[in-house]
């Protein structure tokens, strides 16, 4: 069981990888909620398969269906706003909505 | 009862689309209702000294396994600076142009946001804090954006994206925790934490980095002045007072506390970050034109002082981190009660634009002198005695440098503080703006109670220290060594 | 008894706070009130005097957590100084009647005043080092507020200027306390009798005190602060907010802990400087508040040196001095507002034959000028003489030598201020000057005339000295 | 069992470096989808089924309707700007594969570290979804309510035309 698990965490630090460089990198609001997705996947199957690997499966899949709901609903957010600058602004480009400091 | 804590706001914020329809009136009232509400019990359970005696009385706030809820020292300071604030929150919005049609749904998500710190505040494992820490910056994404306007939503956008690493890394840890340990509550992850080893001390980065991107300690502060700027003036209240205070500073206690212990290298990490905070912070607001920047900075250098006060690992630096907490919830909101009220009266925010207000809106001049006083620690407000409490604690623990970033940072604060005041307040009416008028009754009375509460709880230290501050000495029972 | 004290600090201070509503309704029942409270506080004082006499001291005693007590002792030292401000204070107040009542918000100012007044004496009778911190703040704001009581630009930056020395020099102090604290485990000034105190904590304390009594390298804010209205240049800058920093060295250093010997090498270097560079700058300074700034600078160290000596002389000679110092700096200060007051001017150029036109202060300004100078048989002059022959006595006749150089610098700038502006042709511009308001003549004589009967009658004070210096236990 | 784990993960993985690697949005999105069927069939895989199937029907399915919706909703690019808009992406993305590969090859050959440092080895819980959803899960599904809530007000907030809009 123990290889498994390991080989999941793999593919969990691969996907958090992922999706952090698109998330970092990207100059396009949707991508960048994209790489977002592509961690969000990655931590379901870190939820899933340390349940897996310990035995409490049951409760692994509950947290990961109660993540999942959060993600969502993020998700929604988040593609709402967007869609309110793009119709503000005429553009997903991340440069052009930089006014603020920082 | 505990329970009712998550429930009577979320109903609140449930029978809003159904008030909107039958009585438009009442679209007000429940938010003021439902804050009062909280302010009163909690008020009343730190009167009775409930939570005084730690783990015997403790015993009957536990419900059952469903729903293990908890109220101990600790979140019975956070839940009464959550009632004090949101309910200045909406007594400010009550006359703050908002467009109409969308009052209803505005409320219901301040008060879904309250929801959500309420239950982080009294939840007993770390995933239902994970959903409510969720329910509460969603809800504030939504807020900031409010107004429709490019700040807005471009203050929202980076708030989301950091917060959104935040919480993934959280969650992360979260499985990570649960692997070896197998549960999620504070009990079970402290007795696997006792084990050691590399993921533990992986999970607590990767937590330590969330709650620092989440609190905006000072790597990760990015995103900070631009949220708080870009929100509508009473958003900015809730979210500088408290939102970003529970989301990443109550957090960071409460997992200190219960499940990693103070862990030497985190610990001074901590430290280090805070002081950074503190100091930078502080510089970065002496150069701001802006008033609400200026206060975000501010913010952002007051939590730096909290997390040194936790970061000397001592009862005394608890006390005073958890007595800053406090202090920081209301004089920050009582500040930002007065940029909303000179944006309203004069339109602007800026330094230049502005000047000699004393004159012509006495409260509002009034109580940002106690608001500044109070930030910068100067005596006998309530900001001295926790600032006094945190250095104390730091120099007892052996942190002497720390102490004296601590010390001469409050000199910075003083210096930026009399900037704004300067600038805003005092000094003689600059042209253009005689004609203004001080905001209404509504507006200002928050003002009046934040800056009463300031003052009393500073002079009148021993009562403080005796109902809200002892209980949080029954915490270090739940200290997991 | 015990509650006598209490009743001398919390009736002005909350008394204080009473003030702007009862200006609302009437500014005169305000004044009266402000003057009352500042004379029930001295009354206070004054009847505690009668245990002290006899040798005992009150104390009152509050207990708070984590050792932050309210401990208030009314000991000879403590009333002297309490004494002496609220005199001073109920002089001011009533000089306030006359100087200020066209300006706008008087309210804030006697608000200001008397919370000040009350912050004093709360700070003279703290045992408590988190208390003499907490009264010291206070006194700050009212200080800030006071001097930028014009509100113009640059007089809010001056007020800001100061507030920020003030208050940086007050947190180093603090974080001193804290080492205290951390050595002897209590902030309790009765409990570290006679204990030793880390340099690095001396160090910090002394910034504090430095900043507060403008000494030397934090001097700066004082001769900037004469911005204020002139009461307040009077009552904070000269005879009671600098000798806080003083009363706070001879309450810590004096009556309570030891420090290092090094230390009494450096300080009186330090304060040497301090007395010849601020004379030096009086002598050529022409703004007329500037100049009796400068002085305050100077004849500061003057005190500061009597406290350091360590010798039973030259503490009573600067205690003595503290009370000198106070009447005669006061009055100069208030004849200086009466003269600008009238004459619109503060610059000692544009002035000149004064003595024509305002006979009473020319003569009240001439007695205070002669205390500051030290001639005999002013108050100023046997305070002096007691401080320099003290130093002698211990061992640093250098440094007494530099003091005297400093008095002669005192008498030669002194001179030169009254000469150009009471003595001299008359400029045509200032022919229609008048003497001041009555409320304001009475202050300014009864300051002159007490300097003088101060040096007639030193007697009395010095015998009270001497009760102060037992119960601080020095020289026995 | 493991090489078919190693499998499923990388019908997972590669889909979403796609996602990234895409220069057309409408197309990572598509990569996303089949990288959350992927995960779907690693968490059947991992006895999750239930999971798996919420992972499958909203994770994959109601987020792939929700981005679809929005890129359809953004406005298309002109043709010489999308294919500049091109080449400063792949530009950009171009390294990803190639740290994904190194990364991926650095903990893998490392895996003995990590099989040492997962020290559990806990029971078989015999509880079922259920009874623990319903039985311990109580305040996260108060959690659940109050999110919903949230987006529920939030799309209508952010979408309800009042005066101030527009």
């Amino acid at each position: 069981m123990n290889n498994i698990l390991v080989i999941d965490m793999i593919a969990v630090i691969l996907l958090l990888g992922i999706g952090l460089y698109t998330l970092i990198v990207s100059r396009n609001l949707l991508r960048m909620l994209i790489g977002f997705e592509i961690m969000a996947k990655g931590v379901t199957l870190a939820i899933v398969s340390a349940g897996a690997y310990n035995g409490k499966l049951a409760l692994s899949q509950t947290l990961a269906v109660t993540a999942i709901v959060v993600e969502v609903i993020f998700i929604a957010v988040a593609l709402a706003i967007v869609m309110l600058i793009q119709r503000k602004k005429g553009s997903l480009d991340v440069r052009k909505i930089t006014n603020l400091k920082g | 009862m505990l329970l009712a804590y998550i429930l009577v706001p979320l109903l609140g914020a449930a029978i809003m689309p159904i008030l909107r329809k039958i009585w438009q009136k009442g679209t007000d009232s429940v938010p003021i209702l439902v804050t009062v509400y909280q302010i009163i019990i909690t008020g009343w359970i730190a009167y009775q000294g409930i939570v005084l005696n730690g783990s015997l009385n403790l015993e009957r706030w536990i419900l059952d396994q469903v729903l293990a809820l908890r109220l101990d020292g600790l979140s019975l300071v956070a839940l009464l600076a959550i009632g004090l604030v949101s309910f200045v929150t909406v007594l400010f919005s009550l006359r703050y142009p908002l467009d109409e049609d969308r009052r209803p749904g505005y409320y219901a998500l301040i008060l879904l946001a309250v929801t959500g710190m309420n239950g982080l505040v009294v939840a007993t494992d770390l995933f239902s804090m994970y959903v409510f820490l969720e329910i509460v910056s969603v809800a504030s994404f939504i807020l900031i954006a409010y107004q429709y306007d490019e700040f807005g939503m471009e203050g929202s956008f980076k708030y989301m994206m950091l917060s959104a690493v935040a919480t993934v890394f959280l969650l992360v840890a979260v499985a990570l925790l649960f692997a070896i340990t197998g549960g999620v509550s504070f009990g079970e992850l402290a007795q696997g934490v006792k084990t050691g080893g590399p993921v533990v001390f992986i999970s607590f980065a990767f937590i330590f980095f969330a709650l620092a991107l989440k609190s905006g300690m000072m790597p990760f502060h990015g995103w900070l002045p631009d949220a708080y700027t870009a929100s509508p003036a009473p958003v900015s209240i809730l979210l500088a007072g408290i939102v970003t205070k529970i989301a990443g500073v109550y957090t960071m206690i409460r997992l200190v506390l219960e499940v990693f212990g103070f862990n030497s290298v985190f610990m001074n990490l901590l430290l280090v970050v805070g002081a950074v905070s503190t100091v930078l912070g502080a510089f970065f607001a002496l150069g701001q034109k802006d008033f609400k920047r200026m206060l975000a900075y501010s913010s952002i250098s007051q939590i730096g002082y909290i997390m040194m006060g936790l970061a000397a690992g001592t009862p005394l630096g608890l006390i005073g981190a958890v007595f800053h907490f406090f202090n920081h919830a209301i004089f920050k909101s009582l500040l930002f009660l007065n940029s909303g009220a000179v944006e309203t009266a004069t339109g602007t925010r800026n330094f230049d634009e502005l000047g000699g207000l004393a004159e012509k809106m006495p409260v509002t001049g009034t109580t940002s002198v106690i608001g500044l006083l109070s930030t910068a620690g100067i005596p006998p407000l309530a900001g001295f005695w926790s600032k006094l409490v945190i250095i104390v604690a730091l120099w007892m623990a052996g942190f002497k440098f720390f102490a004296f970033i601590a010390v001469f940072a409050s000199i910075i604060t003083l210096a930026y503080l009399l900037l704004l005041q300067r600038n805003v307040f005092f000094g003689k009416i600059k042209q253009g703006l005689e004609g203004i008028r001080e905001v209404s009754p509504v507006v200002y009375w928050p003002a009046i109670i934040m800056a009463a509460i300031t003052v009393f709880s500073g002079i009148l230290f021993p009562l403080v220290y005796d109902k809200l501050l002892n209980p949080v000495n029954s915490l270090l029972g739940l200290l997991a060594k | 008894m015990e509650n006598v004290i209490l009743l001398a600090i919390l009736l002005p201070i909350i008394g204080a706070f009473i003030l702007p509503v009862i200006g609302r309704f009437s500014a005169k029942i305000r004044n009266i009130t402000a003057l009352l409270l500042v004379t029930t506080s001295f009354g206070a004082s004054l009847s505690l005097l009668g245990p002290v006499l006899s040798g005992k001291t009150t104390t009152f005693l509050l207990s708070m957590p984590l050792g932050f007590d309210l401990i208030l002792t009314a000991d000879a030292l403590g009333i002297l100084m309490a004494l002496a401000s609220s005199f001073v204070g109920i002089i001011i107040v009533m000089y306030s009647f006359g100087y200020i009542h066209h300006d706008a918000n008087q309210n804030e100012y006697y608000l200001m005043v008397v919370l000040f007044l009350g912050s004093m004496i709360g700070l003279v009778y703290s045992q408590n080092l988190i208390f003499i911190y907490l009264f010291w703040e206070i006194a700050a704001i009212c200080c800030w507020r006071l001097i930028g009581f014009y509100r113009e630009r640059e007089i809010v930056l001056k007020a800001d200027k100061a507030f920020l020395i003030t208050v940086f020099g007050a947190v180093a102090m603090l974080l001193g306390f804290v080492i205290l604290y951390s050595q002897h485990n209590t902030f309790n000034l009765l409990e570290m009798q006679g204990k030793e105190a880390s340099s690095l904590a001396v160090l910090l304390i002394m910034f504090g005190i430095f900043s507060k009594s403008a000494t030397l390298p934090f001097h700066t804010w004082l001769p900037d602060a004469g911005v204020a209205p002139s009461p307040v240049t009077g009552l904070l800058h000269a005879a009671v907010l600098v000798k806080i920093g003083v009363f706070a060295f001879a309450r810590i250093f004096v009556g309570t802990l030891q420090f290092d010997p090094v230390w009494m090498q450096i300080l009186p270097i330090v304060i040497a400087a301090s007395a010849l560079v601020a004379g030096g700058a009086a002598l050529v300074d022409t703004n007329i508040k500037r100049i009796i700034a400068y002085s305050t600078i100077s004849q500061l160290a003057f005190i500061f040196l009597g406290l350091v000596m360590k010798n039973p002389i030259a503490i009573a000679g600067g205690l003595l001095f503290i009370i000198m110092h106070g009447l005669a700096k006061g009055g100069l200060f208030l004849c200086a507002g009466i003269v600008e007051h009238n004459a619109h001017t503060k610059d000692i150029r544009q002035m000149g034959g004064l003595i024509t036109k305002m006979p009473i202060t020319t003569v009240s300004f001439a007695l205070c000028a002669l205390s500051i100078m030290g001639i005999p048989p002013f108050g100023g002059f046997f305070a002096k003489y007691m401080i320099i022959t003290g130093a002698v006595e211990g061992g640093n006749p250098w440094i007494a030598g530099v003091f005297i150089l400093g008095g002669f610098i005192t008498v030669l700038y002194v001179l030169r201020l009254f000469a150009l502006v009471f003595l001299g042709e008359m400029r045509t511009d200032l022919v229609n000057v008048k003497e001041g308001s009555n409320t304001m003549l009475a202050a300014v004589v009864i300051l002159g005339v007490l300097s003088l009967l101060a040096g007639f009658l030193v007697h009395f004070p010095n015998e009270f000295i001497q009760i102060a210096l037992e119960q601080m236990k020095v020289g026995i | 069992m493991e090489l078919h784990m190693v499998l499923l993960i990388a019908v997972t993985l590669i889909p979403m470096i796609i996602a990234a690697f895409a220069a057309e949005l409408i197309k990572s999105v598509i990569a996303l989808l089949v990288g959350s069927v992927g995960l779907t069939l690693v968490l059947f895989n991992l006895n999750a089924p239930i999971a798996g199937i919420f992972e499958l029907s909203v994770g994959a399915g109601l987020i792939a309707v929700l981005f679809i919706l929005s890129v359809s909703l953004t406005r298309p690019l002109a043709k010489e700007e999308s294919a500049e808009r091109k080449r400063q992406h792949y530009r950009r993305f171009y390294v990803l594969p190639i740290i994904i590969l190194f990364l991926g090859l650095i903990l893998y050959l490392n895996k003995d570290f990590w099989i040492n440092a997962f020290p559990f080895t806990g029971a078989q819980e015999s509880a079922s979804f259920g009874e623990v959803l319903w039985g311990r899960r109580g305040l996260d599904l108060i959690g659940q309510i109050g999110i919903i809530l949230v987006g529920v007000f939030g799309v209508i907030v952010l979408f309800r035309r009042g005066k101030m809009n527009e």
